[in-house]
């Protein structure tokens, strides 16, 4: 237990670390808010316009207080307002988190779905043809980028078939699930498929060290089945490096697939956090850099967590 | 060195994989050294837009300029962001990895939040920053594709590093009272090789689809010049009208990354059959 | 009798077409229901692999059986061949009719599923018991196998148990089902000398009750004298001979097995002791080491906040000398201390108090006066350095440069320790394990030091390469008037190089002398019960006596410091520890059986 | 609290969701499924001055006159108006039938509210430039806005065509809810706004300007224009924007789409930095303008989706671009220019280019590199984000840029910033002389139409001539339409008023 605790300890420090590093870095980026409103027209203004529109903006601040403002904002859980959307930076995260969430999800159901029965059964079929042919889908899954998939896929249906999920604005699972369905299932088929080649690859290897282990061997001379000694014996304890790999893959994930979100017109985290960039929106960057790298760090402790599910020797520590 | 050679060539993927990095090499080389049918920057806009003929193998791109050059210059061009990038990102891991494998306790835990913080941080924003602050250009996708990378470096040599701090020829170097940095570049830094090397191999692969994803929203390699990230990405909107700008390059890059993957796999069997189990 | 089984003209090999391996040559033998037949032979000698056949696992292993019939007469009385079974009908005799155990039991159990799964898994796959039934079959196996207060461990994982109660639990899965036939793969190898004692002892017991046919596999032939009915002798995978276990060591009449029981080093209580110097009276010459209260302590912490509740006290007040060209070995079981002691004086764990000083009359520059060989000849050379830099490290390391005289002085080590000259170009994974032992000894000697530490140096090596590795050191050490410490807890080995003998337990020595004397006469209980359990040659059929003693933890609250020590001197280099002894305080207890 | 506007912001979601509530939903006869690739950045119509933002507003509020196709000056909120003799009065008469979204109908101290408002320093408005010349402004009755000039200013009109000069109830100016609360007087009323994703408009049943043919509009926001074409192929869009010419050109090959193509006055120009050697040799910018080949940039970047333009776009004062300096490709002369300058050599400088922004800006660079290779001039291309872009520009950071810059219905309110002593973007032109800056004077002044078209044709080749910028090629406008979408009219300056006249089959 008090393994766990150590790790949230961790949890400000990156949390405080990462709050430096994206307060800093939109900062440094030139251009600010203004210019990202009024473009060209910026200049225009008479400097009491743009010093109206600095206060405004909240820019006239010094660095410093503008951090310290925000950061103690942040502990009482107001990540302050957001210009472009005129709402507090957490709604607007929260209304675009449930597309993103549901699209990693998805992605990462596909993936092992489809990933670590492949692999697991290319393990048993070593270096057989079947083994092969399991080896060479998961690699060309992994060597297109996404972004040429999702293309593909759209020019496909549209060009093909004249149909096409319904893009531009996210319809929530609990009020229609088939539109939900048909409008994500694609995006997240995009996003899976090299995630699926991934987990293929590597759940085989894991399965094939595990096999050579001695308790597979007393499974056997126990008389256990070949199933058996696979999904009994073997799986669970192949599972951990699975579990590490889906872990990062998860974290990225639950940041927004930008070029995906981009290609299949969803308003997810990704984009929101790509348009934050783009308009300049100081709270909005921080709010959801933020939220994303919260998101990273809880997936991180979840890892750890299934770790611990998975293999006593953690949970339990030395010996009785 | 030539066992390996030889071991390489017998494994399966390995032949392959090999072969296809191999020809991009001498695709690469040959292209900087100006050896491509046209001169991929020379605009014949009236011949702009046809498709693949005896004079233009690939066809040519809306600027009347010639896709199978510009393609040998774009594999020179990615492979040149690809190895700066993942070469920087491994000699940066290595170190850290290395060191805090070594030092633990307070250096190694401010280094792993450290990579924590870069891993946590949307790879999108950290290379517009390096775009903004050091401008647009070659030079700047390779830093922001190698501070992407290094923290999963760090990882990577992390763990072998530490469970080979354990074995006895670290202890046995110890009680001869070999310098620290002996024991970290003879005994630690060669036996990290193997793993390494796989991680490079996968991590090469990775670039090329990162580099990829940068130019498609603008940030990667600057134009007139091409990488096949943007030669993808310019080819988005003309697809239907010419779909083979975007054939070409996007095979090119299946291709590429395709290599790198059976390259890597075969380096990981070759290499180190033991050393997977220790990867942490 | 009948027959249980009957083996004609095995023959196993591995890899497929033009790379295939045979590795036993023709194996025959047979085995009377209840009878004992002892396999043994180096490694390499297909000992391991004819077991592996007889339950088909060595096809999983990628060996494939080429020719010969295995006939196994089931339960039910009919009698099928083996070697040609299909795999759904193995299924069935595996673990039904015939159970194994292995020599790693660390690693030979599912570390994710609780030892009470594991087991209860053998009663549902063969027996078809499930739940309350199966539960109750699982906890009197536990006890059949003598595991205190079975309940609780039925919930425990493989890594909460000691070694040898993980051996006894997969004795306890082995013998589920009551099986014809028991297959034993060197089982107590990676064991204490008194755990051991207790699995043997456990085994044959359990022998007589079940009536089981048991095949056990060793390189040790005290094991084979306490147990075996029937020996048959193993080199390079052929029978080299076989018969009943009394002709076969008295009248041995292969030169191997001659070899086996006369070269091969065999404890005999003190008879062959070394005697080649004299201990001259303390005041003639100074010890070339001098240990004086040598204590390691590990700080002990617990709960979030890391809070300190005391201390791991691995090594408690040790002292002791070795003279030049002396040896004192040090000896005993795992948790005793041994190789922290060791360890410490090499500076690769930091004493927390006590001094040690070594004489060294060659020019004192950096160089290193004491030099350790380790135990795993495998792990103790980097993989990746050729030989010539492997032995240029500790020059280097001492500041000096690789100049033609270092260079001269690694041909003639290299030479002197029998490995071949072309060898300084080779790497590491092309030497054989004993060559790689000589590797470690010449490296060490680079130095020209004067101790030379050897923890477990050669308890990883096959017997017979045991034997030359330590004539070896024997002469090096006439030769070079080097003073060994030899930590070991094999005491055929201690009798073979020690002079004198340090008895260690829980981190203090509680018995220390001349070897003859301490071998010979133990004079405390715990070095008297470590040689009682040393299987030797002359105990034949040896009925053990089943203790289940548990391993003293060394946790000590914070400021905790041992009672002053006493010691009875009992000869003329012979002293007992008789206050402050933790053996006395440690309340373990003969197991009273039934 | 640093941000002062807390307050009002917070207040702005409960105002949204309670629109949803006030406006029952009625039950949509026809709504129009609309999508375009940019979205709007905010709702004050007086600070927006982005493209996309203007789209938007252009439906929910209303200026006192609006331009028509061939930006004609129409009445909107005014049904008449005049100048006095000397120009120095500009009074309009307001339609009763007038009223905003919330039913207060529009008065003349509405008017002047709004203006005020505009005039405001503190309130940012990019635009206030047009209007320096109101001094006073007198509301006789409620429905007469005298507007009292410091001097006779002929393009205040058009420039009261403009959102940014919509007008907005007085209240809401008094209760500072003008950025968060869209109530204007324009045929549609904002029900719903999802910024970066999606907006719902609801007809505005008692609009002066006559019903609307359609009760609602569905918009949303689909980044990528290839989506946009897929989801017009999809037949899930009835109505679209587009803006890259690559993506418009292949609407009509698909059955069922129909083109809607329409020359802008934005135009697309090499701005040139007078200011570094050696673009201040005038001989080196005229070389320049005659090795640029106007045409072929526009036939390889835009597909020749365009028209070769000199610097006034407008229809009233566009010139004949045969009659303009070099405006027909000559490399000799541009190779003898350089001779003369001293640079027979040529030399190397950097362009800038926003990425994106235009979509074509990247592939109208590398023409252009390519084309002044010719006469030995190296050109480095340095792509930059937008913002970054925007940033580098206004400070006038680069030897030349790549810029697609907005055009106006009136010669003066286009380039008085640019070519006059006391322009605001004098730093980013960094090139003025007196001919520019009296002929820019006069244009403003003078009343009557035939001579300020004399001027301003006079300042057209003025311009030409000493080419501080390399003029290029106006584009098109495009909305992609399906068949049943009947009535849309497009303008010149790419407003979308025309949707309040579509009615859906």
């Amino acid at each position: 237990m008090n393994y766990l605790i150590r790790r949230l300890v961790t949890f400000p420090l990156v949390m405080f670390g990462v709050s430096v590093l994206v307060f800093v870095a939109i900062r440094l980026v030139p251009g600010d808010s203004i210019t990202a409103m009024l473009g060209t027209e910026a200049g225009l203004l008479t400097p009491e316009q743009r010093q109206s529109l600095a206060v405004y903006f909240g820019l006239d601040q010094g660095w410093f207080s503008q951090y310290w403002r925000w950061l103690s904002g942040v502990f009482s859980g107001n990540l302050g307002i957001s210009v472009t959307y005129g709402k507090p930076v957490l709604d607007v995260i929260l209304e675009r988190f449930p597309l993103t969430l549901e699209l990693a999800v998805l992605a990462m159901v596909i993936a092992l779905g489809i990933g670590l029965p492949l692999g697991v059964f290319a393990a048993t079929r070593n270096e057989k043809r079947s083994d092969l042919a399991v080896r060479i889908f998961a690699m060309i899954g992994q060597s297109t980028p996404s972004f040429v998939i999702g293309l593909l896929i759209i020019f496909a249906l549209s060009a093909g078939f004249g149909i096409l999920p319904a893009m531009g604005q996210f319809v929530p699972f609990l009020e229609d699930p088939l539109g939900n369905l048909s409008q994500l299932i694609l995006p997240a088929m995009t996003l899976g498929l090299s995630f699926t080649a991934s987990v293929t690859r590597i759940s085989r290897s894991a399965v094939l060290d595990v096999l050579g282990d001695d308790y597979v061997r007393t499974a056997r001379a126990k008389g256990a089945p070949k199933a058996r000694v696979i999904w009994r014996h073997a799986l669970p304890n192949a599972l951990i490096p699975v579990v590490t790999l889906s872990g990062v893959e998860f974290g990225y994930l639950l940041g927004g697939a930008v070029l995906v979100e981009q290609i299949f017109a969803l308003p997810g985290l990704g984009r929101l956090v790509l348009d934050a960039i783009l308009q300049r929106d100081y709270a909005l960057v921080q709010g959801s850099v933020l939220f994303v790298a919260l998101n990273f760090m809880i997936v991180n402790l979840l890892v750890d967590l299934t770790y611990v599910m998975l293999d006593p020797r953690i949970r339990l520590g030395g010996r009785a | 060195m030539k066992a390996f050679f030889q071991s390489l060539l017998r494994h399966p993927s390995g032949r392959i994989g090999a072969a296809i990095v191999l020809l991009y090499i001498i695709v690469a080389l040959l292209s900087q050294a100006g050896l491509t049918p046209y001169d991929p920057l020379k605009q014949f806009r009236i011949e702009r837009l046809q498709g693949a003929t005896l004079a233009h193998w690939m066809g040519t791109d809306m600027f009347g300029r010639d896709v199978l050059s510009r393609l040998m210059i774009g594999i020179g061009q990615s492979f040149l962001v690809a190895f700066s990038s993942v070469g920087l990102a491994a000699v940066i891991g290595t170190l850290l990895g290395l060191t805090a494998a070594w030092f633990g306790h307070l250096w190694d835990g401010l280094v792993m939040r450290l990579m924590d913080v870069l891993l946590a941080f949307p790879a999108i924003l950290l290379a517009l920053l390096f775009i903004a602050v050091v401008g647009p250009g070659t030079f700047t996708s390779i830093l922001a594709i190698a501070f992407v990378y290094t923290p999963i470096f760090t990882r990577v040599v992390r763990g072998p590093a530490l469970s080979i701090k354990t074995r006895d020829f670290v202890d046995a170097a110890r009680s001869f009272g070999s310098s620290t940095s002996y024991i970290l570049t003879r005994h630690l830094m060669l036996n990290l090789v193997a793993p390494l090397t796989v991680q490079v191999t996968l991590a090469l692969a990775w670039s090329l689809l990162t580099e990829s994803g940068l130019s498609f929203l603008g940030l990667g390699t600057q134009p007139p010049n091409s990488s096949l990230g943007l030669m993808l990405a310019d080819s988005v909107n003309l697809m239907e009208m010419a779909p083979w700008l975007l054939i070409f390059p996007a095979l090119a890059v299946m291709l590429g990354i395709l290599g790198f993957n059976l390259l890597g796999d075969a380096l990981r069997d070759i290499l180190d059959p033991r050393m997977r189990r220790v990867v942490a | 009798m009948s027959k249980l089984l009957s083996v004609s003209g095995l023959k196993v090999g591995f890899g497929r077409g033009d790379a295939l391996r045979p590795v036993v040559h023709g194996v025959d033998f047979d085995l009377a229901a209840g009878e004992t037949l002892a396999i043994v032979g180096e490694s390499g000698s297909g000992k391991s692999v004819t077991a592996l056949s007889i339950n088909r696992l060595v096809d999983y292993g990628g060996g494939r059986i080429l020719d010969g019939r295995m006939d196994f007469l089931t339960a039910g009385g009919a009698v099928i061949n083996l070697a040609t079974a299909s795999d759904r009908r193995m299924e069935k005799i595996r673990g039904g009719e015939i159970g194994m155990i292995f020599q790693e039991p660390m690693t030979s159990l599912n570390p994710v599923l609780t030892i009470g799964e594991q087991i209860s898994e053998a009663f549902r796959l063969q027996r078809g018991l499930t739940g309350q039934a199966a539960r109750a079959a699982t906890l009197e196996a536990l006890e059949r196998v003598r595991i205190a207060d079975a309940a609780r461990r039925l919930g425990y994982y493989p890594h909460q148990l000691s070694g040898g109660m993980l051996q006894r639990v997969m004795i306890a899965m082995a013998l589920a089902t009551n099986p014809r036939l028991l297959i034993a793969d060197e089982p107590t190898t990676a064991l204490d000398v008194s755990v051991q004692a207790q699995i043997m002892a456990l085994l044959a017991e359990l022998r007589r009750e079940t009536g089981t046919g048991l095949i056990f596999i060793t390189h040790d032939m005290g094991l084979v004298a306490g147990i075996a009915d029937r020996v048959m002798v193993m080199k390079e995978g052929q029978v080299v001979e076989q018969g009943p276990l009394d002709r076969i060591l008295d009248h041995p009449d292969h030169p191997y097995t001659q070899h086996l029981l006369k070269a091969v080093p065999h404890f005999s209580g003190g008879r062959h002791v070394r005697r080649d110097h004299r201990r001259a009276s303390a005041g003639e010459t100074t010890p070339t080491l001098k240990v004086e209260g040598m204590t390691v302590r590990f700080p002990a912490t617990a709960g979030l906040l890391r809070r300190s509740i005391g201390a791991i006290h691995a090594v408690e007040s040790v002292d002791f000398d070795v003279m030049p060209g002396e040896t004192l070995a040090i000896v005993g079981e795992s948790g005793s201390g041994k190789s922290t002691t060791a360890r410490a004086l090499l500076g690769l764990v930091k004493p927390s108090r006590g001094t040690f000083s070594v004489l060294d009359e060659r020019p004192a520059n950096r160089r290193k006066p004491v030099q350790m060989v380790f135990q795993n000849p495998y792990a103790s050379l980097n993989p990746r350095l050729d030989v010539e830099s492997l032995l240029a490290e500790p020059v280097l390391a001492s500041g000096e440069r690789v100049d033609a005289a270092v260079r001269a002085r690694m041909a003639a080590l290299l030479e002197r320790v029998g490995l071949p000259a072309n060898s300084i170009r080779r790497y590491a994974h092309e030497f054989s394990g004993g060559q790689r032992q000589r590797l470690c000894i010449a490296r060490a000697l680079m130095v020209n030091p004067a101790v030379l530490v050897l923890d477990e140096a050669v308890s990883a090596l096959d017997v017979s390469v045991q034997a030359k590795v330590l004539d070896l050191l024997i002469d090096l050490q006439n030769e070079m008037k080097l003073a060994y410490l030899f930590v070991s807890h094999d005491m055929a080995v201690v009798e073979r190089i020690a002079h004198r003998v340090a008895v260690l337990y829980a981190g203090r020595i509680v018995e220390i002398g001349a070897a003859q004397a301490v071998l010979s006469s133990p004079q405390h209980a715990y070095t008297r019960r470590l040689i009682a359990a040393v299987p030797t040659m002359e105990r034949r059929r040896e009925i053990f006596e089943l203790d289940t003693a548990t391993i003293p933890t060394l946790l000590r609250p914070p400021g905790y410091e041992p009672p002053q020590d006493h010691w009875r001197v009992c000869g003329e280099d012979h002293q007992v520890r008789i206050e402050g002894d933790p053996y006395k305080d440690q309340n373990h207890v003969a197991d009273a059986r039934r | 609290m640093t941000y002062g506007f807390t307050r009002k912001l917070l207040g702005s979601a409960a105002i949204v969701a309670s629109i949803l509530v006030a406006t029952a939903a009625p039950s949509f006869a026809a709504t129009l499924k609309m999508a375009w690739a940019q979205d709007a950045t905010g709702l004050d119509p007086h600070k927006q001055t982005a493209f996309s933002s203007i789209r938007l507003l252009e439906l929910i509020y209303e200026p006192l006159v609006r331009l028509d196709a061939d930006l004609k000056t129409v009445p909107a909120i005014a049904t008449s108006w005049s100048f006095s003799e000397d120009a120095k009065t500009l009074t309009f008469k307001l339609d009763p039938k007038a009223k905003f979204h919330n039913g207060a109908p529009v008065t003349a101290a509405d008017v002047k509210a709004s203006f005020t408002r505009i005039l405001d320093q503190a309130t940012g408005a990019a635009a206030r430039a047009n209007y320096l010349s109101i001094e006073a402004m007198e509301t006789p009755d409620e429905h007469t806005i005298v507007f009292k000039l410091s001097q006779p200013d002929v393009p205040l009109l058009t420039a009261m065509g403009s959102i940014n000069a919509a007008i907005v109830p007085a209240s809401e100016i008094a209760a500072g809810k003008i950025g968060t609360q869209a109530v204007g007087s324009g045929p549609f009323k904002l029900e719903k706004w999802e910024p970066n994703a999606r907006e719902t408009l609801v007809v505005n049943s008692d609009w002066a300007g006559g019903k609307p043919g359609v009760d609602g509009i569905e918009i949303r926001v689909l980044p990528d224009e290839n989506a946009i074409l897929a989801a017009l192929r999809a037949k899930q869009v009835d109505f679209a924007l587009l803006n890259d010419p690559l993506v418009a050109t292949l609407v009509p090959k698909v059955a069922g789409l129909t083109l809607n193509r329409k020359p802008v006055l934005a135009y697309h120009v090499l701005q040139l930095n007078p200011s570094r050697k050696p673009m201040t040799e005038l001989k080196v910018r005229q070389a320049i303008s005659c090795a640029i080949d106007r045409k072929d940039i526009l036939d390889t970047a835009l597909l020749g989706e365009g028209e070769v333009t000199g610097p006034l776009t407008m229809p009233g004062y566009r010139s004949d671009p045969s009659t303009l300096f070099c405006y027909s490709r000559d490399v000799e002369k541009a190779k003898k220019l350089m001779a003369d300058a001293g640079y027979a050599g040529g030399f190397s400088a950097t362009v800038i280019a926003a990425t994106g922004e235009p979509p074509t800006a990247a592939s109208e660079a590398q023409v252009i590199q390519s084309q002044l290779q010719e006469i030995g001039i190296k050109l480095d291309i340095k792509l930059m984000e937008l913002n970054v872009y925007v940033d580098t520009w206004l400070k006038g950071d680069f030897d030349m840029a790549v810029a697609l810059n907005g055009g106006r219905a009136d010669p003066y309110s286009m380039y008085n910033r640019y070519w006059t002593k006391a322009g605001n973007l004098q730093k980013v032109a960094n090139y003025i002389d007196d001919d520019l800056d009296s002929l820019m004077q006069k244009g403003r002044v003078e009343t009557d139409p035939a001579k300020r078209r004399e001027i301003f044709s006079a300042f057209d080749k003025h311009l030409a001539e000493v080419s501080p910028w390399i003029w290029l090629y106006t584009g098109y406008s495009y909305t992609a339409q399906q068949q049943n979408v009947q009535g849309y009219v497009p303008t010149p300056d790419g407003s979308l008023f025309g949707i309040s006249k579509i009615t859906l089959k």
